[in-house]
């Protein structure tokens, strides 16, 4: 006994090491830097910074919610065992497997009004001009979005994906007997097997969602006119801006963004601890 | 080879405590069975012998080393799990020889012996298979196998036949005992089947709550069960067990019960009209012309016998009969056991009279 | 009855073709530039008039000079890449083995502060990660991105890997230790080999975090023949006039390793990415 | 085994913690990444001279433009800069302000007796104010400088039945021209999309500033006085920058520039001009042509490549000066300053000075600004003089822009309109108007307010 927690305690030396070492006090620091007053006045001063606010909530809200129904119902598509279905979920897989500059950044070419193939197909078409993607600030941060579905769909669908084949076969064959529809299999067998995965996926894709810079940053920079920033991008503006203490209040801004989540997945973590 | 003893041993979780003290001495090649509903401790007791629980107070000793703050690793002692435990990524083979190689065992040695407990237990086709290629009787093998070339001072068996269907139960139940008896290692064997117990113990210990209610030889305990706990946990079907008053008067002695009065034998302890708790093993009771009146209400014939449920007064009875009965359901019958076999116990503390 | 079955396979089908459509066009658009030649990439046509190869003929021989170290910027991602994956695995597989098999005492509040990490979303991190690697003294070495992907990959890889391992059956490590394993050859002969598929999906997990990051790899790295593939093609953004073609056969031959990667462990990545996530 | 490979990695990482021992004197160079590959080999041999000449080892990196000013942000909150360190965008966007914040080392020793060689302009826009010290000295060095020029493609033009000695050169008629004129007929001739302006309007981007207070010289308005104090109370420059915001916005609303000049970066107009969405441009170098030059020696393409390459950039686009101004006087451009820096936390100043004093002696910087090929315009007298200026049509008219003198930034005499810069009032307004249809008046008084915030 006394052994294994000799070498548990030695084992978990490395883990804690990094930990203060490279979590606790860059955090600290960080939230020194964030210490004037100033810095949140100028930041409240700051036109940007609310619109910045909105538009992270409904990037963490929708984003997250539009890509887990998604995910779920595609979970559900890729637990069918078919050969080309195998051969579909490498290729869907790729989003996630390859880096965002090149994919965002010919996301972006693709929707330019002009001379993008999305508008060109449009015109071909119907004749009429498309919309213009990354102009309307409504649409763009809306692409933003799809971008950001897209990248992490295939990790979460993944993810989802497990959970639906660890349900046992019975159930699905007692409720076929019992005459489930559909619907009612999901509603009364894979849904209550996955809604602790799926709630807590949906926590912990929020809040790396919060952290999402690539998205917003190669596809709108921003724009147009710094309606699109979500405060991943906005931190950095503000470092580009030579504006440190800005950067860094904006962390302990959205802090009340991420404390709940946060909380909401240690609880859940202690929950699984005492199972 | 050795011995096992438990002195005054405890164990608490937090604030409670489930082993409240226990004592046993397992003798040199002693076959022990622990036995007991779940949640006695049994299982408890073991583990704290396998070194898998901390000992809250009192010693466990392997011959006369105090094990309390050993590794299980240097106990010498080999362990069969009720889920077997093999590990799935080894062969049959590397699974019985894991503990070996731990000890840097020569490889000669190592196939030596794995070859030996192998052919001992029939499981030379499969030594390159690997768990889940193999049946549940097959694994439970494998498991004893590990245990087997260890050559360890004592075997554990936690519930080890607890997976299998009925009939492999049984063979294995052969089996395990046969080993023991080619081996002669002393092993402490943990089940809740009291049939396992009386069928492979050289002593039984039954415990309940926390404590060893009685220890003894299997027959010893059938006959003459030390309190109202054994009484009713070992012997299947269970021991009748009746409320009644003790009278006694010239020198004779009988018990009172729903009018009907049984004769017990000369030397019956207990003082007149004391009320005490009647118990007749089923096999005990005879249909005859006087007793205690009952109606028959279930006829199971098992075929080397029959099985008769008797509803008297209130309290149902389970009677066997050898042979083929004409007893049918509805039937009026009257009960009496031989003299011989009333056991009394005491009706406040359930203690044998 | 075969009816019935034509219309599951359509049905499938018609969710199976929008998504084909819909993961392999941007990617597709990519393909696309990096086989035009530098006038017709921006047609909008479906197919170019004239595909080439010269472009990754270009990038191989490292031809144009936001290129010429791409040989060596590809290595360097590469090792950093697989640095990151194996002391993820390294320090959270020791984590969650302490944590969920040893029952180390505060294994929980560790598991608590690891999540903590997630408390800061790392684009925040960035600035005060750079003040600190400056103390250590790590600067401009890889391996101030190796530590800080690490960092950031090690909480998830530690709570993946330790509900995988609270599903294993603790009977094996009781049996281990009864023949006589010491935690430290429980670790290697029984946990290890058992926890297999979850620390490949782990292990891929960092390292195509690692592979694909942008903001730190800008930040803590510097010298042109040390940075990372990322870096090299975030040059391409600043120019005013980039070789769009030859940003995009770079950016698809840097898809290629992650994608080959994920290809041959794809049969871990279900089972073992979520072994734990999964305990409902 | 476990164990020993665990300690391996710990000692390792211990070892890669352990600082090197200085074997050898060193210095920390940081530049923006060359455009051209000339540029970044300049750079390199004036490295290597520089190394063998003083034994001094020097580590260079390079960083993408956008990356430059976060990465030096981090390296001065940890206190940990490079010794010399020059970007594209410092002067836009931070150098008067890390003097003003007291961040800079005076490099007064360094720049004074040299002081003469250099152009009158570009050498006062790098004596700055450190509000720190109390005092004004030279707190950067200049290496390169830029202006905005018009750039568009003759044989698109010619498509639309125009020619060259066709465009006016009064400012109202200029742009109706391109506008109305040549965009009307060159979409009926080719049964294109085309637009003829591309006009930068992006928030993220230098393009759209630079453009936009080009408009506002046109319209004499200055916005700061020679103290660096804000005159936008003056009902005059507010009368001013209205009607440069109207011209500005004006060309999107008639449809004149393709809608996503609202959300464009720097290279956006570039992409838009080569694949000919667009027909002119205006652009703050002249990187659009410059491109062709380097593809027409390039020797990876192939010959046609080359060719077609060097028609484009002799025979098929132009580089143009703007318009008379609308008060019919000739244009007076507004020049940016590209500076270097010596921070006040460097470790190794005096070999810093001395590369600084290497750099900017000619037989260095003249190939380092060359060989941009004419994107950068010299900062020293020597350099202008250069034939180099004289031999090619469209680097001649840069020449000929600069030597009508030149006008700094605003932010040269208040270091807050870096802030302003960067957070780009000037295209938020644009795109209060364009986007929201807000009334020029509302978008300009907006803007004047922000102005007031950051800048009083």
């Amino acid at each position: 006994m006394t052994s294994m927690q000799r070498w548990g305690l030695a084992l978990l030396v490395p883990y804690v090491l990094l930990f203060l070492v490279f979590v606790l006090y860059p955090v600290l620091y960080g939230f020194w830097l964030a210490r004037s007053p100033a810095a949140y006045a100028k930041l409240f001063e700051d036109p940007v910074f609310f619109r910045t606010v909105v538009n992270t909530l409904v990037f963490v809200v929708v984003a997250v919610n539009v890509k887990f129904v998604i995910a779920l119902y595609l979970s559900g598509f890729f637990v069918n065992t078919r050969p080309w279905i195998r051969w579909l979920s490498v290729l869907f897989i790729l989003p996630w497997a390859v880096p965002s500059i090149p994919t965002i950044f010919s996301v972006r070419f693709m929707l330019n009004p002009e001379w993008g193939m999305v508008n060109s197909i449009i015109f071909r078409l119907t004749g009429a001009d498309g919309p213009n993607w990354l102009t309307d600030p409504t649409l763009a941060l809306s692409m933003s979005m799809l971008v950001h579905v897209w990248k992490s769909l295939p990790f979460w669908t993944l993810i989802l994906i497990a959970g639906r084949l660890a349900i046992p076969k019975e159930q699905y064959e007692a409720a076929s007997v019992d005459g489930a529809t559909g619907w009612q299999q999901f509603r009364y067998v894979t849904w209550p097997s996955m809604r602790t995965l799926y709630l807590t996926s949906t926590i912990l894709s929020m809040i790396w969602t919060l952290g999402d810079f690539n998205s917003v940053y190669l596809l709108t920079g921003g724009g147009p006119a710094d309606l699109t920033h979500v405060l991943a991008t906005l931190g950095i503006r503000y470092i580009r801006l030579d504006q440190l203490e800005q950067a860094m209040a904006t962390i302990v801004v959205s802090m009340p963004l991420v404390l709940p989540l946060v909380w909401f997945m240690v609880r859940r973590l202690s929950r699984d601890g005492t199972q | 080879m050795a011995s096992v003893h438990f002195r005054d041993v405890r164990k608490s979780f937090g604030a409670t405590e489930i082993l409240h003290g226990v004592s046993l001495d397992i003798a040199d090649g002693e076959f022990v069975v622990l036995v007991g509903p779940s949640g006695c401790g049994k299982s408890t007791l073991l583990r704290m012998l396998a070194g898998l629980e901390e000992v809250t107070r009192g010693e466990i000793a392997i011959d006369d080393r105090v094990v309390n703050e050993v590794d299980s690793k240097d106990r010498d002692i080999a362990m069969v799990f009720q889920s077997y435990a093999l590990y799935p990524h080894m062969t049959v083979r590397e699974n019985m020889g894991f503990s070996l190689r731990l000890r840097k065992a020569e490889r000669a040695i190592v196939d030596e012996r794995v070859g030996r407990a192998a052919q001992i237990l029939n499981l030379q086709a499969y030594l390159e298979r690997y768990p889940r290629e193999l049946s549940g009787g097959q694994r439970q093998r494998v498991a004893m196998g590990r245990a087997i070339v260890r050559d360890p001072k004592v075997f554990l068996f936690d519930e080890p036949l607890s997976n299998l269907d009925a009939k492999l139960r049984v063979a294995m139940r052969a089996e395990i005992k046969a080993l023991h008896q080619r081996l002669k290692t002393t092993t402490v064997y943990v089940t809740h089947d009291q049939v396992e117990a009386m069928t492979m113990a050289d002593r039984i210990a039954v415990m309940n709550e926390g404590r060893i209610e009685q220890l003894g030889e299997p027959l010893a305990l059938y006959d003459r069960p030390a309190n109202l706990f054994v009484a009713e946990f070992i012997g299947s079907p269970a021991m009748n067990l009746l409320d009644a008053r003790l009278r006694r008067s010239d020198g004779a002695a009988w018990v009172e019960l729903a009018g009907a009065r049984w004769a017990l034998a000369a030397g019956a302890p207990g003082a007149d009209g004391q009320q005490v708790k009647v118990g007749v093993r089923p096999e005990h009771l005879r249909l005859g012309a006087e007793g205690l009146a009952g109606e028959v209400v279930v006829v199971e014939p098992t075929g080397a016998g029959t099985e008769l449920v008797v509803q008297c007064d209130g309290a149902s009875l389970t009677v066997v009969v050898h042979g083929r009965s004409g007893a049918r359901p509805g039937d009026r019958v009257l009960l009496a056991p031989g003299p011989d076999h009333v056991h009394l116990f005491d009706a406040s503390s359930g203690a044998r009279l | 009855m075969s009816w019935k079955k034509a219309g599951t396979e359509a049905r499938l089908l018609l969710v199976g073709i929008p998504v084909a459509l819909w993961s392999a066009f941007p990617i597709y658009h990519i393909f696309l530039f990096a086989i035009s030649s530098k006038d017709s990439a921006f047609s909008g046509a479906l197919w170019p008039a004239q595909p080439t190869l010269r472009n990754f003929g270009a990038v191989f021989k490292q031809e144009h000079f936001f290129l010429y170290h791409f040989w060596q910027q590809m290595w360097n991602s590469l090792w950093i890449a697989a640095t990151v994956g194996f002391l993820t695995l390294l320090i959270a597989t020791c984590a969650a083995f302490a944590i969920s098999r040893l029952r180390v005492r505060g294994g929980r509040l560790v598991m608590n502060a690891a999540l903590f990490t997630y408390f800061i979303p790392a684009a925040f991190l960035a600035v005060p990660m750079y003040k600190a690697m400056s103390v250590y003294g790590l600067l401009n070495s890889s391996w101030s991105l190796v530590l800080a992907m690490v960092t950031l990959a090690s909480p998830y890889a530690i709570w993946v890997l330790k509900q995988a391992s609270d599903k294993l059956p603790w009977e094996l490590d009781e049996a281990a230790r009864i023949d006589g394993a010491t935690p430290m050859q429980l670790f290697r002969l029984v946990y290890l080999p058992l926890m297999l598929p979850s620390l490949v999906a782990i292990g891929t997990y960092a390292l195509l975090l690692a592979w694909n990051e942008y903001l730190y790899a800008f930040l803590l790295l510097s010298k042109e023949t040390n940075v990372t593939l990322a870096v090299a093609l975030g040059h391409f953004l600043s120019a005013d006039d980039s070789p769009w073609e030859l940003l995009m056969a770079t950016g698809l031959l840097y898809g290629l390793p992650p994608a080959a990667i994920y290809y041959v462990f794809r049969r871990y990545m279900v089972g073992g990415l979520t072994a734990g996530a999964v305990k409902a | 085994m476990k164990s020993i490979g665990l300690y391996t990695v710990a000692c390792a990482v211990a070892l890669a913690f352990a600082q090197p021992a200085a074997a050898q004197e060193k210095l920390v160079v940081w530049f923006t990444k060359g455009f051209y590959a000339a540029e970044d080999k300049a750079l390199d041999d004036m490295v290597a001279k520089f190394e063998k000449k003083t034994g001094v080892k020097v580590e260079l990196s390079r960083y993408a433009v956008q990356e430059i000013i976060p990465k030096t942000v981090a390296a001065l909150d940890a206190k940990n800069v490079p010794d010399v360190a020059f970007g594209h965008v410092y002067d836009f966007q931070v150098t008067s302000k890390w003097a003003y914040d007291g961040k800079l080392e005076d490099i007064s020793d360094v720049i004074n007796p040299i002081k003469d060689k250099f152009l009158k302009n570009t050498i006062e826009t790098t004596h700055l104010w450190n509000d720190a010290a109390k005092k004004r000295a030279y707190y950067a060095f200049p290496l390169e400088q830029q202006t905005i020029h018009i750039q568009y493609w003759k044989d698109m033009l010619a498509e639309a039945g125009f020619k060259e000695s066709d465009i006016p050169k009064n400012w109202k008629a200029y742009w109706d021209f391109w506008c109305g004129k040549v965009q009307t007929a060159h979409r009926k001739k080719s049964g294109k999309r085309s637009f003829a302006v591309g006009h930068p309007m992006g928030v993220d981007s230098t393009d759209s500033f630079y453009s936009f207070l080009t408009f506002m010289d046109a319209h004499n308005v200055s916005l700061v006085d020679a103290n660096g104090k804000l005159t936008v109370d003056d009902p005059k420059v507010k009368k001013g920058l209205t009607a440069a915001m109207k011209d500005y916005t004006d060309i999107f609303t008639r449809g004149c520039t393709p809608p996503s000049s609202v959300n464009w970066k720097d290279p956006d107009n570039n992409v838009a001009f080569h694949n000919k969405t667009i027909m002119m441009t205006h652009n703050a170098t002249i990187s659009i042509v410059s491109k062709w030059v380097d593809d027409s020696t390039n020797d990876k393409l192939k010959p046609e490549e080359r060719e077609q390459a060097k028609k484009n950039a002799t025979e098929l686009i132009a580089t143009a000066a703007f318009p008379n101004k609308p008060d019919g006087k000739p244009f007076v451009y507004r020049a940016a300053v590209k500076t270097g820096v010596m921070f006040a936390d460097a470790k190794n100043k005096k070999r810093g000075k001395e590369f600084i004093a290497f750099i900017l002696e000619d037989e260095n910087l003249i190939p380092f600004v060359e060989g941009a090929l004419g994107r950068w315009y010299p900062v020293t007298k020597s350099g202008v003089a250069r034939d180099f200026w004289k031999n090619d049509p469209h680097r001649l008219i840069v020449h000929n822009q600069f030597s009508a003198g030149t006008v700094p930034f605003e932010f040269t005499r208040n270091y807050k309109f870096t802030v302003l810069n960067n957070e780009n009032v000037w295209a938020k307004a644009m795109n209060r108007v364009v986007s929201e249809k807000w009334t020029v008046e509302k978008a300009v008084d907006e803007m004047i307010a922000r102005i007031k915030q950051v800048a009083n």
